[in-house]
């Protein structure tokens, strides 16, 4: 049943889109000139192109986002356990944590977590 | 206490009773999703009217008052003039994904929105794994937004893209850890376990420090999350004119503007859920008498005050602050709440262990 | 020291004015030399270009400049001029006041006198295809219709230099190259204050250079001037900058009255006074409005506003107009102050005085402004000398260029009140510079206040002046800077040439210097915090 | 169907000073004839569009000043479902040209005004925007903005007061009351291959 919810909720949020679109693209009005699909910057026409290589910076987060991410998704499921393992799931666990804290410390410290 | 459950079977044994079951199945999916789409839409004009008047109280201004008593139909009248304006078509535009990102956008917030448990046995998405689902679907928004940022083909929506990228995916980590750290306590990932677990006490009463500061941490991100000043970097009005959806017009731009706000929604329903025992009345133990009132007033009014006492708690907050800087965002996140939530896990980790907690 | 005799020693055939200003002709071959010398000498030291008025004499093109010294406060005008009206060609004095830079570009678009070795010699105001030159007396405005093409602006600039053997040659400057990611921020942006541009280039946040255009709002009103008898001048001086449209009136009445020799009554040197400070209230506390606005803080805007109301509502009582007033007239004001003038202001400053702190409570001292602004933005106090930047900017990196302290006009020479002065240049400073000089500002009207004097508001004025022939020069201290009025007049009913001296130009030129390795959003607070009004740059 | 006089909440009909205007409007539209259900529908567009009029952030001088009076505390345009400025022409519905244009401004504003959705609305603030005002004889001002674009409404004044501004404001919504879409008004602008 809840993967069914699932289907409905997705099927909900495009449905949702496309009647939306549809309503407007039919009945609101259109007027056409040649300024029009230019891209809007303050009223000046584009210089040069707006899809070039971009700073590094920006990605740099999203790299380092991902490896904690990806190592916070294994403490999930030990998460809702470690009630019941006690101290031995807490010392287990310990040893990943502490990789994940020198990592966060390392970035730091490489000034990896500065904005550049 | 009112079970929705007991609705949601004697609705679906009516319609067995005259109709195969595959059918009677069928229907009550449209009808769900029809009740989805209408909650959805409805959700956001409140908190829409709801901004526009609270941030006009905190302003010494009235706010829209003209049209519809006490203005209550000027949403209505900005959804409307939204849906029959024109929806303007770019040039250079990649338009695959120009037209994908609204999608993207609403899928994760509806999606999300389906997770939250309204009352009890009223949620539309119970996993047992509820937590995490929830966390995974909302992170599409950030591809939808990056999606629109990019496809535009403009400099500043690109920018508004790029500082949404790193904003936003940066903050998930502490919404992550803040999360994780109330599962320890709770021991589920299942929104409705969560909230049954609740009954005798909410969680930020139960786990007393580390829940306070988890729930701050939470605060925090998931303000920043949804976009919204201080954080409102990516469509920074007065630096990128409107950010990463300069270039949406009509309904196009109607979608982000909707989603904000159910985003807003559905961080403030996850905080009463996972803290503030979403659907579940507020108990004090002994007072019996007290209880039975508070047990009267039904599952949803609870939820929905909940969620709309921790909206309004985040339009204080926008309304107060002044903007931050990208570095400062970043600085805030990847120095200060990363490594406080971590502590606060280890915190956590050991209250449960050692029982220390209500 | 006489700097008469110093000008003549340096360069003998130097002339001196009869009337008006201390004012040397000095000979196009000979003037670098010569201001070079004024600015290095180390009695003369004249470090501060006032002004810088292009001039068109029928005959010859040619350059006044206003020169100060921050160190002895002494003054001079030079002259110099040209008499090639085809291909004019002076020397550019960029080398010692970087104010000249923009300066120079104006003059070059309005008589299209060309400066040698100055790097940037493009249009500032005009579009680039506008066809002659407006203020020349010969100008003809037929060949410029209204073009509604998009204009293309040039990656490139034009110099006249100079080479090993002596030769004029033309150079071409790179603006921005072409694998840069240029973005233009205005003229429609809501951070801007108005249609200013500025041409971004970008690396990722960073700004690595930015090049602002003007011109967008730019309304010829010095060349309408001369086309307007002088009380009707004074109905334009109004709208350049709005947010001191008294003090501009004041500047402009003043420089009249002291070309014409006209005394005003002291009641209106205390209503003038008044009125100034008024209004500098009521600017700054829109500059509150705005900075807040800008940076995010959309509640306190509205507060500034509210406040800014009351201010309104006294203006006008007294002048029956809000925002734009016309209230100073040569000789006088427009009309007695109203019955309740003097009670509603000390009921503004009762009321202003606590609201204050409750600004301070709700922006100020928040960390996120403190981190958005300390530090932010620095304009070192040799720069803010070098570019002119007066007002609440150059205040703000220390330097004491307060006019009114400086060459007291109206009652301020009577009064008591403190020059704010901050020495961290950075934007925080030009915040509280601002801040603190609201409650300057009420303690000068506390002081006036209860002894405006009785007398006449208005002094018999013919509706027809005929200024003396000369060149005058007078300053105020407007809400953002030195305002001053230039004319020179020929004798006639209309003044032959008046310029004045925009608070504006000189922080929107320093805007490269300041922003550079800054971020996107840290040009946003330095804007804010500069307070500039972009009609007063354009004119 | 009968198109009706256009009826805003906040002011009398009778109040306004011009309507001879609009009474011509209703006479050509009522002219043609519609049937009720379009009818119906159009009033209901309009409802829409005539509460909900967004402006784009564009002011060049003095105006612009009165106009962010006009959304401070005192006069409080959200009252009218106005205060939604956006700073992107392709979110705002109507353009307020708040203060002098320019030569150099005007392809500029053309090119806003161009990359606005439809419908959209243009009013005239101040002395400048409507003739030029006082610098009507400047060799670098745009004699109104009437020269390069359509205007909805005028306000004149210099700068106009912000009650000046709602009374153009209300015109205009009573002026976009009197839309008929359902009859081809607004798609009159064909694509040009």
């Amino acid at each position: 049943m809840n993967f069914m919810m699932l289907v409905v909720a997705v099927i909900t949020a495009i449905a949702l889109v496309v009647a939306a679109l549809f309503i407007a693209k039919a009945i609101s009005p259109r007027s056409f000139n040649p300024q029009k699909g230019e891209a809007y910057e303050c009223g000046i026409p584009t210089r040069g192109k707006s899809w070039m290589q971009f700073r590094v910076g920006y990605y740099l987060f999203a790299i380092l986002f991902l490896m904690f991410d990806v190592e916070t998704v294994f403490l999930f499921p030990w998460a809702t356990i470690v009630g019941e393992l006690g101290v031995n799931g807490l010392i287990s666990i310990l040893f990943f944590f502490g990789v994940l804290i020198l990592g966060l410390a390392y970035a730091w410290k490489k000034g990896a977590l500065e904005w550049k | 206490m009112f079970d929705f459950s007991i609705v949601s079977s004697w609705i679906h044994g009516l319609l067995t009773g005259f109709m195969p079951e595959g059918l009677a199945i069928f229907l009550e999916c449209v009808v769900i999703g029809v009740c989805i789409m209408l909650m959805y839409a409805v959700l956001a004009i409140v908190l829409i009217y709801m901004e526009r008047k609270v941030c006009a109280f905190f302003q010494c201004r009235l706010g829209p008052n003209r049209v519809g008593k006490y203005g209550l139909m000027q949403v209505f009248a900005d959804v409307f003039k939204m849906l029959i304006k024109e929806i303007i078509t770019l040039k250079n535009s990649d338009r695959l994904l120009y037209n994908l990102a609204p999608y993207m956008v609403i899928l994760a917030s509806i999606l999300s929105f389906a997770c939250l448990p309204i009352n009890k046995g009223m949620e539309i998405i119970n996993f047992n794994i509820g937590v995490f689902f929830l966390m995974a679907a909302s992170s599409i928004g950030v591809v939808g937004i990056l999606l629109a940022g990019w496809s535009s083909n403009n400099k500043f929506t690109l920018i508004g893209a790029m500082r949404s990228g790193a904003q936003i995916i940066s903050y998930e980590l502490s919404v992550g850890l803040s999360i994780l750290t109330m599962v320890v306590l709770t021991g589920t990932m299942s929104f409705s376990e969560i909230v049954e677990g609740q009954a005798d006490g909410w969680n930020i009463f139960k786990g007393h420090i580390p829940a306070v500061i988890a729930f701050i941490v939470y605060l925090i991100a998931g303000n920043a999350e949804t976009n919204r000043g201080p954080f409102d970097l990516p469509e920074a009005e007065s630096e990128l004119t409107a950010g990463y959806h300069t270039e949406y017009s009509g309904m196009h731009f109607g979608f982000f503007y909707l989603a904000e706000y159910l985003n807003l929604f559905i961080v403030s329903g996850v905080a009463a859920t996972v803290f503030l025992g979403g659907w579940m009345p507020f108990h004090v133990s002994g007072l019996d008498g007290f209880n039975a009132i508070m047990d009267f007033i039904p599952g949803f009014v609870w939820f929905f005050a909940k969620a709309f006492f921790v909206v309004f708690l985040l339009m204080w907050i926008k309304w107060t602050f002044p903007r931050l800087r990208i570095d400062q965002i970043l600085k805030l996140e990847w120095k200060f709440l990363v490594p406080i939530s971590m502590f606060n896990l280890l915190l956590m980790v050991l209250i449960v262990v050692f029982g220390l907690h209500f | 020291m006489n700097i008469k005799d110093r000008i003549l020693e340096i360069v003998p055939e130097a002339q001196f004015a009869e009337q008006g200003d201390l004012t040397a002709t000095i000979p196009a071959e000979s003037f670098h030399a010569l201001a070079e010398r004024l600015k290095n000498d180390k009695d003369t030291q004249f470090d501060f270009l006032l002004s810088l008025t292009g001039m068109d004499w029928g005959e010859t093109l040619g350059v006044v400049y206003h020169l100060e010294s921050t160190v002895y406060g002494h003054t001079i005008v030079l002259k110099t001029m040209t008499a090639d009206r085809e291909k004019p060609e002076l020397a550019s004095v960029t080398d010692l006041w970087r104010a000249a830079e923009f300066n120079e570009r104006e003059v070059f678009d309005f008589f299209g006198i060309r400066f040698i070795n100055n790097s940037d010699m493009r249009r500032l105001y005009l579009r680039e295809d506008w066809v002659g030159y407006p203020l020349r007396k010969d100008y003809d405005d037929s060949l410029n219709p209204l073009r509604m093409t998009n204009e293309v602006t040039e990656d490139t600039t034009e110099e006249l230099s100079v080479d090993e053997e002596g030769n004029l040659v033309n150079k071409t400057n790179v603006l921005f190259e072409d694998k840069e990611y240029v973005v233009n921020i205005g003229p429609q942006h809501p951070a801007t204050h108005g249609v200013l541009r500025f041409r971004t280039s970008l690396e990722g946040e960073t700004i690595k250079k930015i090049e602002p255009y003007c011109g967008y709002i730019h309304r010829g009103i010095e060349k309408m001037n001369e086309s307007l008898t002088y009380p009707q001048t004074l109905a334009l001086t109004d709208r350049l900058d709005y947010l001191g449209a008294h003090q501009n009136r004041h500047a402009v009445c003043m420089c009249v009255e002291k070309a014409m020799g006209v005394e005003v009554s002291e009641r209106v040197q205390y209503i003038r006074t008044i009125m100034d400070e008024l209004q500098r209230i009521d600017s700054h506390l829109l500059f509150y409005s705005c900075a807040c606005m800008d940076l995010g803080g959309l509640t306190a805007f509205f507060y500034g506003f509210r406040d800014r109301e009351k201010i309104l509502d006294i203006f006008e009582a007294t002048t029956g107009g809000r925002l734009i007033q016309n209230y100073n007239t040569i000789g006088g004001v427009q009309a007695d102050i109203h019955p309740d003038f003097v009670k509603d202001i000390k009921e503004f400053i009762a009321y202003l005085r606590p609201i204050l702190k409750e600004y301070h409570d709700i922006f100020t001292g928040n960390i996120i402004v403190h981190q958005r602004m300390k530090g932010v933005g620095v304009l070192t106090r040799e720069d803010a000398i070098s570019f002119g930047a007066t007002g609440g900017t150059g205040r703000a990196s220390g330097w004491a260029c307060d006019t009114r302290k400086r060459k007291p006009y109206a009652m301020y020479g009577k009064v008591d009140f403190k020059e704010i002065v901050y020495n961290e240049g950075d934007c925080f400073a030009r915040y509280m510079v601002r801040m603190d000089e609201i409650l300057e500002s009420m303690k000068i009207i506390e002081q006036l206040i209860d002894n405006i004097p009785a007398g006449d508001y208005q002094v018999k004025m013919k509706p027809i002046i005929r200024v003396p022939e000369g060149n005058y020069f007078a300053s105020v201290e407007a809400s953002r800077g030195e305002f001053g009025v230039f004319i020179e007049s020929h004798g006639d009913k209309f003044p032959y040439r008046m310029k004045y001296r925009s608070t504006g130009l000189p922080l929107v030129s320093a805007i490269d210097t300041i922003t550079r390795g800054a971020k996107i959003a840290d040009l946003i607070a330095i804007g804010a915090t500069l307070d500039y009004v972009v009609p007063d740059i354009d004119r | 169907m009968e198109i009706k006089k256009p009826k805003i909440k906040s002011m009398q009909y009778e109040d306004f000073q011009d309507n001879e205007y609009l009474e011509k409007m209703v006479a050509e539209l009522n002219a043609e004839g519609t049937n009720v259900l379009l009818g119906k529908l159009d009033d209901l567009i309009n409802w829409g569009r005539s509460n909900s009029l967004w402006p784009l952030t564009f002011a060049t001088s003095c105006c612009g000043i009165e106009f962010m009076a006009l959304g401070a505390a005192r006069y409080d345009m959200a009252r009218f479902g106005f205060e939604v400025a956006r700073a992107s022409p392709r979110q705002a519905d109507m353009i307020m040209v708040c203060g002098t244009i320019t030569d150099r401004m005007a392809p500029v504003l053309k090119r806003l005004y161009d990359q606005m959705p439809d419908p959209k609305y243009v009013v005239a603030v101040g002395g400048c925007a409507v003739s030029g005002g006082p610098f009507k004889k400047s060799y670098h001002v745009v004699n109104g903005v009437d020269q390069i674009m359509p205007v909805d409404v005028y306000i004149p004044g210099c700068p106009p007061r912000p009650e000046a501004f709602y009374y153009g404001m209300m015109q205009l919504q009573r002026k976009v009351k009197l839309e008929k879409f359902f009859g081809g008004v607004n798609r009159k602008e064909k694509e040009e291959k």
